[in-house]
């Protein structure tokens, strides 16, 4: 039994997280600003002691499965939740229920822990919908607004339905090989055209999760009613989550229909990429800006996927750390703005820097790394998921890629232009950071130059995956 | 033909006939009822197959709780007698037209396929297995799967109440 | 010698400006780090000869290589051989003057050095990478910086030109990094190493795929025709020294990115494409030349006249000869001087009397002699006059051109001789009209140059002359260099 | 009339979720939508139900996903009422059309 | 020999006095520049004049043949193994006798200067500009290297104009720098390219390898560049006629001439140095450095014959109509360049063959003598009249009488009446021609009558006829500074026909016996005379004879004032043809097309992401739509189309 505990320390921390958030609300009194305090305490605790006691091994008859790799990708996830907390702190303490915001997104994310770790579809879809359902709550906990139960009720009707999809693909492989088992399966699996039906169903379902053409389309409809907390959570747990499983079950569970999946991932990255950069292109709303943005991003990172490697495992676990530095500190900075003055659109950001140039400067950084500009990280995340991509030596692809990594400058640029060049009378006034706030953002503003320059932190991750 | 399969032909029909109603009648206390029937036309050809436990989950926790929850949800949000609104013609056609090929394609290959299975060892689907199977740590339990869902209705519960439970509305409500 | 130094300094220099705090400050500093990059520069120069006096023949000194992401192979690997150091020299000419030139900036001092610091980074960092991945990296580092500058500093229709910039370098950039993933996978040792890369021989198809891609990717950064419509629109609306940043190092980037990595490793590809190239820059050079003659703006001549020139890099690279090369390489330093010198001094003009525009101005000479006798040998030198440094690099090339003896590089060379008088149509003409005729009214007062200004153009002056007077130097630095390259090319042919 | 199998089973299955499909795709009521997600799920768990039944009966993989499967949807169901009620509140009306204040 | 740095100090110390001047000159020496410039050059002066003594008669003769010595040079620009730009002194007869007359002329002008240019605002800068000139047209003369001689020869054009340029607040100045400027450059480019071809198949560009290998029938050098040839025409001859070209930009012959008239806007004295003496006679020089490869391709000497003879009867013509005194001179200079450039046409390698050779170089030092002095005159009547035209002029012959004195002797020298100097010089020039080509020899001896004409017309008009109208305050001659110059050269330009010069300069370097024939000189010196007292009949008086000959001859006369519309197609090639038909479009392509290509890349973009926005609708049933529309599409995509 110690097993259970040394390997599935990350899940029994956060439940335990959950708990203690439980009766924290049932004993009531605390305040919000000392709870989010404790919180944030709690949630440093466990991302330090993911470090530690790194084992590898499976429970629960391989239902349960976890090495070196998923615990470093849990770390990951941990580290996005806790910049979260210190990210939105303002918002945390004026909501009254920020508690069971917190217990929410715990949810959430032992939902993904588990899903990471998930050895058979049963725990995957289980763990799947754990990491679903809290969220669309999450997404309606700005109660007041419209928006906010629109996005809601968008998302939990889109992810029911592509839940059943899931499920109809799930019930149709369980029929086809008699296992649900991840590492049963594969053996027992045949590229019959009806497994390319139930793989495109599963495909799908993923895809819906990471908002992959055409599947995608919920996801600026809800990233821009929720409330930045649960935005960011969407847009950077919970996708980076399912890029995890996503490519721990390609190249594990799918392995025979690798011709398949590859021409598919070629097609859909594309597509992804495109429309992503053709969309985000006019956007006004910055988080709807974002939203387009991170969906380009997830075309890039299918280009990694499809490279079946490990250096493309590398790649993308590599990415979506930097994903998280560069998009949090993005949303980081809409937040702040939005909280004092409430205004969310690009125009609105005209002449910020005459005023704030430490947001500036942050949202400038973050945009570059977006954009996969050097020094910042995200350069050496793109570079190595169009690197990992290149191994088929297939340049068409790369060389579309490559070329939407233009457009995309080009709309990442625009809000720089915004808030660097535009001259504004009626620029924003000067924000008032929470000191948490100023410290979360400048981590990631450490994080996005950092984490790219010193390589170590690639190589480790290499000698993981 | 014997009675199994008389039987098995009129759950059928009566399942796939209700579902049919329940989507497009437009009256939304019927489509509540052609739900039900639905539903209990599924845990009909549950027990047609002998799973009667699942008949009885089906039952207990669709038709005793699920379809509860809508009714109330229908007494909620609807006057009563209002007609559903009815969908743009363009969009019914296509949703049917999609419908139709999504399931042709699937009906087409499921069809050309050929199953192999295992029936040798049959484990019966007794309450006791299932017991035994449910609550299990071992290789075939499903202890963890189970945890994971009561977290699940925890959170779902707290979702819930959060949400439904809002105290300001908001200033534009019913605007329109 | 550490060549690490060069990027340190800068990138400390850097680091300083930022930590300083207020703006006097900040311009010290940063002429500071200029200055010292400028000695040291100078300082490798000998080093290097000295080095090489000594007998020590291998392509490349001074190499240094750090593990940097070893799961890709790639590695930190620096090093430098002639035509390096002619570059170095050059960034950090343009570098010390720029900084002098930007000395009366007073929006946003800090940024404004802080991001011409830092694009002097990555063209060194450029200059002096063997391994292609870093030389990617550093190619990538110094557009955003440009994109600001121009954006926040410049004129004119800035926004729309730093998005062009950005935007169409950025494209350069992408073509840049499939052609360098296709070397890097074609090699069965998974390198982007320069050196290795060299050594092996890449597959005749992967040269034709990758040559085009990494010739016009690199070819968008040096203004290759028709990839150079950033060119004007950029340099017109950029700050004086973002002008002079962009003309003087940034398009060099682009022809010595053509040269290192496009030539020297694909010295099939670059047979197999060398009329395009040739019938490219040929029409660039022409074409742009009489474009200029249309323009009526300082900057935009000047622009325009940076592709003619830069077509003649091209023109020299596309020959695959060594003198028409040595002269590519003479011509992108000298350029790069010329064109940086052109720009300080219209930065000055435009400072004083508030308009680019040639027709607004007139007798300049009488009020500002310094600048107007500044932009006169500037004129001179874009048009190619002995004992400044635009003759002996053009007439290298156009001698290397001539060593083909078909028509068509015939046609090519005359064609791009003739450039030489369109060049000298437009440079008197603006200077006629600049400078000479009457002066017009309301420039009564005009100040001339100041100490810094005088400085900087003292500065690249020195740079030009010293190539026009004693052009060997040059050579003998450039030489063995070009000799390598086309030793590989010469065993193919 | 032959003799009922898997296939009329999987027949029904898939009749069912597309039902559940046009039912999603052309209901404007949440509530009804909801409703048509609930025949999807049903329809899933015939599937897996008759898979165990017929071809894997040696475990009890299908049987087991039916009964979590329930528990989700109904986990599911409430919290998409609650977020109906809650949008209900807000906008006065469950018509999906009107919800669309988010687009583009 | 001759100590090197003594050779090298002639060229350098001008340059220094450029660099001092042109550096400092503004702020510390604008009073004394002229007396530094001027001590500079006098010392330059002497130094040739020692080096000339001491290469015709100490060490340039060996076995009675004058070497070309290369005392020095070093490698400055390396392009290939052989091919090299050295930088060298050479010293041959040409060379030498050119060190002297652009020193001398050159030192004439510095002290001239001195008086005319006095008070003027940029005077260092004139003297510094005069220094960039003298050290470029010394380095030009003694190059030992082809392209050496191209760099001098740019730099040459460059300081040509600055100085015409000079006056830059006056527009016209201006425009004639510019149009100076470019035409020349415009030759050049005949120039270089020449050079190309030549050093191509020559392998070199040291002058005197490119001779030796391109003039013996033996060597490899040769055949291929006679082997080679574009359009039926040998290598050979298209290097030396490119060649060729460059020397007639910068000689303004025919059609390259246009700069020349319009130069005349720089101050009188630099008008006298430049575009008189030295400057214009560098393509003379070129032709005849290169002198044994052009012996060896007959249609290239042909092309020089022709437009030398050309250039002399055309610019002889015109002179006769001008009525801007530098402007006739400017005229006449180009026909007496004309003159020397046939010479050099018909001039054969070697002996008495080589009558023609000697007797350019003969004209061409003579011609410098009298043209300096000529120009140095007319500034001196520029500097008491301030004017330019001969109808402001009249009669000055008492106000003026130094100037009058030598400026009639330079008109005679001209005009071939003997004893002066260029009766010897055009003697032998109509007698070469008279043996090698009858038709040169008798449009020379017509252009040799118009140009007694012209040159009297002019002298008349100045001098006597009416009289001028003279205002505002008048200061003499301009005092010793400048008469001392007219009286040297004037002193030259009686003495110098009287040097043996074919004891010096020859085609091969053997001395040439000059052979002079009375006989012969009947008919030259008639027609001058002729022209002399045409001139006298119509201008000695004022009176309306001219005005009613002009009036007759209308039309002619029109063509002939407008100097045969040369200007006007220039303008009209430049203009419309250069500017509207090849720039206009190339800037309209580059900001339509090309630039219109990127912006349309990018408004496709946008157009098309604003046309897709409708896919998004906010709808989430239709989302879920396209969801199943999406799987369907790709499972049927990939099972029954891309398997």
């Amino acid at each position: 039994m110690n097993d259970l505990f040394t390997l599935m320390k990350s899940e029994l921390l956060v439940t335990a997280i959950i708990f203690i958030l439980l009766f924290l609300k049932i004993g009531k009194g605390i305040q919000n600003d000392k709870l989010l305090t404790i919180i944030q305490f709690l949630l440093l605790l466990n991302l330090v002691f993911g470090f530690f006691f790194n084992e590898e091994g499976s429970l629960f008859g391989g239902m349960f499965y976890t090495n070196a790799l998923i615990v470093f990708q849990k770390n990951v996830l941990n580290l996005g939740v806790l910049l979260i907390s210190m990210l939105f702190a303002n918002w945390f303490k004026k909501s009254e229920h920020m508690p069971e915001f917190f217990m929410l997104m715990l949810s959430a994310l032992l939902g993904m822990f588990l899903m990471i770790s998930s050895g058979n579809f049963l725990l995957f879809y289980l763990s799947l919908e754990l990491a679903t359902i809290p969220v669309a709550a999450m997404v309606n906990f700005d109660l007041e607004k419209r928006i906010s139960s629109e996005a809601a009720m968008k998302m939990i009707l889109s992810s029911a339905f592509s839940s059943g999809i899931l499920l109809f693909g799930i019930s149709l492989i369980y029929g086809i090989t008699g296992t649900i088992s991840f590492t049963e399966m594969p053996a027992l699996l045949h590229q019959s055209p009806l497994m390319i039906i139930v793989f495109v169903f599963l495909f799908a379902a993923f895809a819906f999760k990471l908002s992959i053409v055409p599947f995608h389309l919920w996801t600026a409809d809800v990233y821009e009613g929720a409330p930045f907390a649960a935005t960011s959570f969407l847009s950077v747990i919970s996708k980076g989550s399912v890029a995890f499983i996503f490519m721990a079950t390609l190249y594990k569970v799918f392995q025979p229909m690798l011709g398949l999946w590859y021409n598919m991932m070629m097609l859909l990255s594309i597509a992804t990429m495109i429309i992503g950069n053709l969309f985000a292109l006019r956007q006004q709303s910055i988080k709807r800006f974002l939203a387009f943005s991170s969906i380009a991003q997830v075309g890039f990172i299918l280009v990694g996927m499809s490279s079946n490697s490990t250096s493309g495992t590398a790649a993308v676990v590599y990415f979506i750390l930097i994903y998280t530095f560069s998009n949090l500190a993005a949303f980081g900075v809409a937040a702040a703005i939005a909280y004092q003055t409430g205004k969310e659109k690009i125009d609105d950001y005209k002449g910020l820097y005459q005023t704030n140039p430490f947001l500036s400067w942050v949202m400038a950084l973050a945009l570059f790394s977006l954009a996969g500009i050097p020094p910042t990280a995200g350069f050496f995340g793109k570079l190595f998921l169009i690197t990992s991509g290149a191994s088929k030596a297939n340049y068409f692809f790369i060389t579309i890629a490559a070329l939407n990594m233009i457009v995309s400058l080009y709309y990442y640029l625009k809000v720089v232009r915004a808030i660097f060049m535009d001259k504004n009378e009626q620029a924003i006034e000067k924000i008032n950071i929470h000191p948490t706030t100023k410290f979360a953002l400048l981590l990631c503003a450490a994080g996005v130059i950092f984490v790219g320059i010193f390589s170590w932190i690639y190589d480790y991750i290499q000698s993981l995956a | 033909m014997n009675g199994s399969t008389i039987i098995f032909y009129l759950l059928a029909s009566f399942t796939l006939v209700s579902a049919v109603l329940a989507v497009t009648t437009r009256q939304i206390f019927r489509a509540a009822i052609f739900l039900l029937f639905t539903l209990i036309g599924v845990a009909g050809l549950y027990f047609w197959m002998q799973y009667d436990f699942i008949a009885a989950v089906q039952i207990v926790v669709y038709v005793g709780g699920i379809t509860v929850l809508i009714i109330f949800s229908i007494f909620l949000t609807q006057q009563a007698g209002d007609l559903l609104p009815k969908q743009k013609m363009s969009r019914q056609l296509f949703a049917a037209l999609a419908s139709f090929c999504g399931f042709a394609l699937i009906m087409l290959q499921v069809y050309q396929h050929t199953f192999i299975g295992n029936a040798t060892q049959a484990l019966p689907p007794t309450v006791a297995n299932i017991g035994n199977k449910m609550l299990g740590v071992d290789d075939d339990g499903y202890a963890l799967p189970f945890e994971v869902v009561s977290i699940l209705l925890l959170a779902a519960l707290v979702g819930c109440i959060v949400i439904a439970m809002r105290s300001k509305p908001e200033e534009n409500i019913i605007k329109q | 010698m550490n060549l690490t130094l060069l990027i340190l300094l800068p990138l400390i220099t850097a680091i300083a400006i930022l930590l300083v705090k207020n703006a006097t400050q900040v311009k010290w500093v940063a002429l500071a780090g200029a200055s010292a990059q400028f000695i040291l520069a100078i300082v490798l120069l000998f080093a290097f000869n000295k080095e090489r006096a000594n007998g020590n023949v291998s392509q490349m000194l001074f190499e240094l290589q750090y593990k940097w992401f070893p799961a890709w192979n790639i590695s930190f690997h620096i090093g430098i051989d002639g035509i390096s150091v002619a570059m170095i020299l050059l960034t950090a000419f343009v570098v010390v003057a720029g900084v002098l030139v930007s000395w009366n900036i007073t929006d946003k001092t800090k940024e404004f050095y802080f991001l011409l610091i830092l694009l002097s980074l990555g063209a060194y960092g450029f200059f002096i990478s063997l391994d292609l991945f870093i030389l990617f990296f550093f190619l990538e580092i110094a557009v955003i910086p440009k994109y600001l500058l121009i954006g926040i500093w410049g004129s004119g229709k800035k926004e729309y030109a730093a998005n062009k910039l950005a935007l169409m370098l950025m494209g350069g950039s992408a073509l840049v990094l499939v052609g360098m993933l296709g070397l890097y996978f074609s090699s069965s040792l998974k390198s982007f190493d320069l050196m290795v890369l060299s050594k092996l021989h890449i597959p005749t198809e992967v040269q034709k795929i990758c040559f085009p891609l990494l010739f016009v990717g690199f070819g968008v950064f040096g203004a290759l025709f028709p990839f150079h419509t950033w060119v004007p629109d950029g340099h017109s609306s950029a700050p004086t020294a973002g002008s002079m940043f962009l003309a003087g190092i940034s398009m060099k980037l682009g022809s010595y990115g053509c040269l290192r990595v496009a030539i020297s490793l694909m010295p099939e590809g670059a047979m197999q494409y060398a009329n395009i190239i040739i019938v490219l820059s040929s029409i660039a050079i022409l074409y742009g030349a009489f474009a200029t003659m249309m323009q009526k703006d300082l900057k935009y001549i000047n622009a325009y006249s940076s592709v003619s020139h830069c077509g003649l890099i091209f023109l020299g690279l596309g020959m695959l000869t060594k003198t028409a090369m040595t002269g590519a390489v003479m011509q992108m330093v000298s350029h790069g001087l010329m064109t940086a010198l052109f720009f300080a001094v219209i930065g000055m003009i435009y400072e004083r009397t508030h308009t680019k525009q040639v027709n607004e101005m007139g007798g300049l000479l009488k009020v500002m002699p310094f600048i107007t006798t500044v932009l006169f040998i500037a004129g001179l030198c874009s048009l190619g006059l002995p004992g400044l440094s635009g003759f002996v690099s053009e007439m290298t090339i156009f001698v290397g051109s001539w060593e083909h003896t078909d028509t068509f590089h015939r046609i090519a060379t005359i064609a791009a001789c003739m450039s030489i008088v369109v060049t000298a149509v437009y440079i008197l003409r603006a200077i006629g009209q600049t400078a000479m005729g009457p002066l017009k009214a309301g420039y009564e007062n005009l100040q001339d140059a100041r100490w810094n200004e005088k400085l900087a153009a003292i500065v690249l002056l020195i740079g030009i002359v010293a190539i026009g007077f004693a052009p060997f130097w040059l050579t003998d630095l450039i030489n063995p260099a070009t000799e390598l390259i086309m030793q590989k090319i010469s065993i193919i042919k | 009339m032959p003799e009922p199998g898997l296939y009329h089973l999987l027949f029904i299955s898939a009749a069912l979720f597309f039902i559940g499909m046009f039912g999603f795709f052309t209901r404007r009521n949440l509530v009804t939508m909801l409703m048509s997600i609930e025949l999807i799920l049903n329809s899933v768990n015939i599937n897996f139900i008759a898979f165990n039944k017929y071809l894997w009966p040696n475990k009890m993989d299908g049987l087991f996903f039916v009964i979590f499967v329930i528990a989700i949807a109904a986990a599911e169901a409430a919290v998409a009422i609650a977020i109906i009620i809650n949008l209900y509140r807000s906008h006065g009306s469950i018509d999906v059309e009107k919800a669309e204040e988010l687009k583009y | 020999m001759p100590h090197v740095i003594s050779i090298a100090l002639i060229p350098l110390l001008p340059l220094v006095g450029f660099i001092l001047l042109g550096l400092f000159g503004r702020k510390y020496f604008n009073k004394s520049a002229g007396f530094i410039g001027t001590f500079l050059l006098l010392v330059s002066t002497a130094l040739a004049l020692y080096t000339a003594y001491q290469y015709f008669f100490d060490i340039g003769k060996v076995n009675g043949i004058y070497q070309k010595l290369v005392p020095f040079k070093f490698t400055w620009l390396e392009f290939s193994k052989g091919v090299s730009i050295d930088m060298g002194i050479m010293l041959d007869p040409i060379s030498v006798m050119m060190l002297v007359v652009v020193t001398i002329v050159s030192l004439m002008v510095h002290i001239y200067s001195l008086a005319y240019m006095k008070g003027e605002a940029r005077f260092a800068t004139y003297y510094a500009f005069l220094g960039l000139f003298t050290f470029s047209m010394l380095g030009l003369v003694i190059s030992s290297n082809i392209f050496q001689m191209y760099i001098f020869w740019e730099l040459v054009g460059v300081s040509s104009f600055l100085l015409i340029g000079y006056y830059y607040d006056k527009p016209s100045a201006v425009a004639a720098c510019k149009k100076a400027f470019i035409v020349t450059r415009f030759a050049d480019l005949g120039f270089l390219i020449g050079i190309l071809v030549l050093s191509f198949y020559a392998h070199t560009l040291d002058f005197n390898t490119l001779i030796e290998r391109l003039t013996s029938p033996a060597s490899n050098e040769f055949k291929a560049a006679v082997g080679a040839s574009f359009i039926g025409i040998t290598a050979l001859t298209w290097g030396l006629v490119l060649v060729f070209i460059g020397g007639a930009g910068k000689s303004a012959m025919l059609p390259l001439h246009i700069w020349l008239p319009d130069a005349m806007e720089g101050p009188t004295p630099v008008s006298a140095l430049i575009h008189a003496a030295t400057m214009v006679v560098a393509g003379v020089f070129l032709v005849a450095r290169l002198f044994p490869v052009f012996s060896m391709s007959a249609p290239a000497l042909y092309v020089v014959t022709f437009v030398g003879v050309t250039s002399a009867l055309f610019a002889a013509i015109i002179a006769c109509t001008q009525t801007d005194i530098k402007r006739v001179l400017a005229y006449s200079t180009m026909s007496q360049i004309g003159f020397m450039m046939f010479a050099l046409g018909i001039s054969g390698l070697g002996g008495e063959n080589g009558l023609g050779y000697t007797a350019s170089m003969f004209h061409l030092f003579t011609h410098a003598m009298f043209k300096a002095l000529l120009f140095l005159g007319a500034g001196a009547v520029i500097h008491y009249i301030h004017s330019n035209e001969m109808k402001d002029m009249g009669g000055l012959r008492k106000y003026l009488p130094i100037t009058h004195i030598s400026f009639l002797i330079a008109c005679l020298a001209i005009s071939g009446v003997p004893p002066f100097a260029g009766f010897f010089s055009k003697e032998e020039i109509l007698l070469a021609a008279y043996h090698h080509n009858p038709a040169v020899y008798w449009i020379a001896l017509l252009t040799s009558g118009l140009t007694a004409f012209y040159m009297f017309r002019l002298y008349f008009s100045i001098f006597w006829g009416k009289q001028a109208h003279l205002h505002g305050e008048h200061h003499g001659e301009g005092g010793f500074a400048m008469m001392l110059p007219l009286l040297l050269l004037a002193v030259g330009a009686v003495l110098a026909g009287f040097i043996p010069f074919g004891h010096f300069v020859s085609s091969d370097g053997a001395a040439l016996e000059s052979h002079f024939h009375w006989q012969f000189s009947v008919a030259p010196v008639l027609i001058g005379l002729l022209g002399i007292f045409v001139a006298m009949w119509l201008y000695k008086k004022e009176n309306d004879k001219p005005a009613k000959m002009a009036a007759s001859l209308n039309g002619i006369y029109q063509t002939i004032y407008h100097k045969f519309y040369f200007d006007e197609l220039y303008i009209f090639i430049t203009k419309k043809i250069l500017f509207n038909l090849i720039g206009r479009p190339a800037a309209w392509f580059d900001k339509n097309v090309v630039d219109g290509v990127m912006n349309l890349t990018g408004n496709t973009t946008q157009l098309i992401s604003e046309k897709i926005k409708g896919y998004q609708s906010g709808k989430v049933q239709q989302y879920a739509l396209y969801f199943l529309l999406g799987i369907i599409g790709i499972a049927a995509l990939f099972i029954y189309v891309w398997k």
